[in-house]
């Protein structure tokens, strides 16, 4: 089962990752992706919006694909919205899994995904304004790799 | 009625997060209410000047100009979403 | 610069990944992965042994290869040794960079090479007694697609 | 003298972590040593007894059986190594 959350708050990578192995034995591989904002040319702030009733149903929705596609033993996500500064963390991904390719793969498809297609709407502050940002190609293209084949497999690694 | 809300820069531009309002009888499908919205006030005309700028989700449900618009439906107006 | 470090001590995954980001803003993505040793067929426990001058220069070697394949911010690996017990534990590895496709690469790559390559050797435990692993002809796989291509991408992430 | 060490099942076949030892004169190669080595005792015997089965490294670097063997090396002994 993984769990979705939207929020504004940080979140505890140490916490999250501990509840999908406490008291088990059966998983070898925790794999987690935490995205930080990045400073690239002055940026001074992201503000993240979200529809909470669309972003929450898409984000369960794909957690559930995910957990079709691999056998998971649990994971968890976790996006933050509003108001946040580079170095911040923005996104949280951890999955568990028995063996460790299910647990990357399973990963990054949440990740392609939730970079690309969660209904999150992003501004950009810097010294001359503040713009939303528009939807990226190159993203799409790294999402897209997943519906060209049934099977978890991957390819294309160097998107961004 | 219906339910309207607006997101990033459609919300900015219509200047309120959403808003009830009763569905005229001639709105029928995403396309006549996209139609009849920019009629309303200049920002709503700011906001829905360029349809292919624009995507709409009835019921939390993404949906394309054709799709039904209903009495008591929830139809979010927003900018393509931009991912994490 | 990835560090490497073979140990019998636990590694506190959190302080690890701290380290990788602080003070920093051009760090987009952080990814660990944590090995556990899984309970498999009534293991009691699982011994690993290293051969101190060569592991360590092996897993400096590879660190190394990971930072000309992939632009990297930074990152740790830490595998423990000695005598381990299910759901304790056993490797880390974590890596910074800008861009969420080189974290994973690298990081995939790494645990690839780690699981078949790593100068290491197991005996598992369980009641009938002590045998030591022979190497596995899968993981084997999972390591070479790596050598087939100069580029950093990646495919057949089924590999357990 | 050269400088023998041992691991995994080839270490507690022999029996010991490993040893130091004067270099025959006729031990030149890995090939050679491992011969050598194989008459010490019969622990050794059980421990080279299948040579396909054990891995050599000398000064830390992976070593076929052609490799030469030189008075001061440190030689290791070992299976197939297993990863992590």
């Amino acid at each position: 089962m993984i769990a979705v959350r939207v929020q504004a708050a940080p979140f505890d990578v140490a916490a999250e990752t501990a509840a999908l192995t406490a008291g088990r034995s059966d998983v070898g591989a925790v794999v987690t992706f935490t995205g930080l904002v990045r400073g690239d040319d002055d940026l001074v702030a992201l503000t993240l919006e979200q529809y909470p009733a669309m972003t929450g149903r898409a984000l369960a929705a794909i957690a559930a694909e995910a957990e079709t596609r691999w056998p998971l033993a649990g994971g968890v996500v976790v996006h933050r919205i509003g108001r946040l500064v580079p170095g911040d963390p923005i996104v949280l991904v951890a999955v568990a899994s028995a063996h460790r390719g299910a647990a990357f793969a399973a990963a990054e498809f949440l990740m392609d995904w939730l970079k690309t297609k969660a209904p999150l709407w992003k501004a950009e502050e810097r010294a001359g304004g503040t713009a939303w940002i528009a939807a990226r190609v190159s993203d799409d293209d790294a999402a897209k790799r997943w519906n060209a084949r049934p099977s978890p497999s991957g390819e294309g690694r160097e998107t961004a | 009625m219906i339910d309207l809300v607006y997101f990033a820069w459609v919300r900015e531009r219509i200047g309120v997060d959403g808003e009830v309002l009763p569905l005229p009888d001639d709105v029928a499908t995403v396309a006549d209410l996209l139609n009849w919205l920019a009629t309303r006030s200049p920002g709503h005309a700011a906001a829905l000047a360029d349809r292919g700028a624009v995507r709409v989700a009835v019921d939390q449900v993404l949906a394309g100009l054709d799709a039904p618009v209903r009495d008591g439906s929830e139809v979010a107006v927003f900018p393509p979403v931009t991912g994490g």
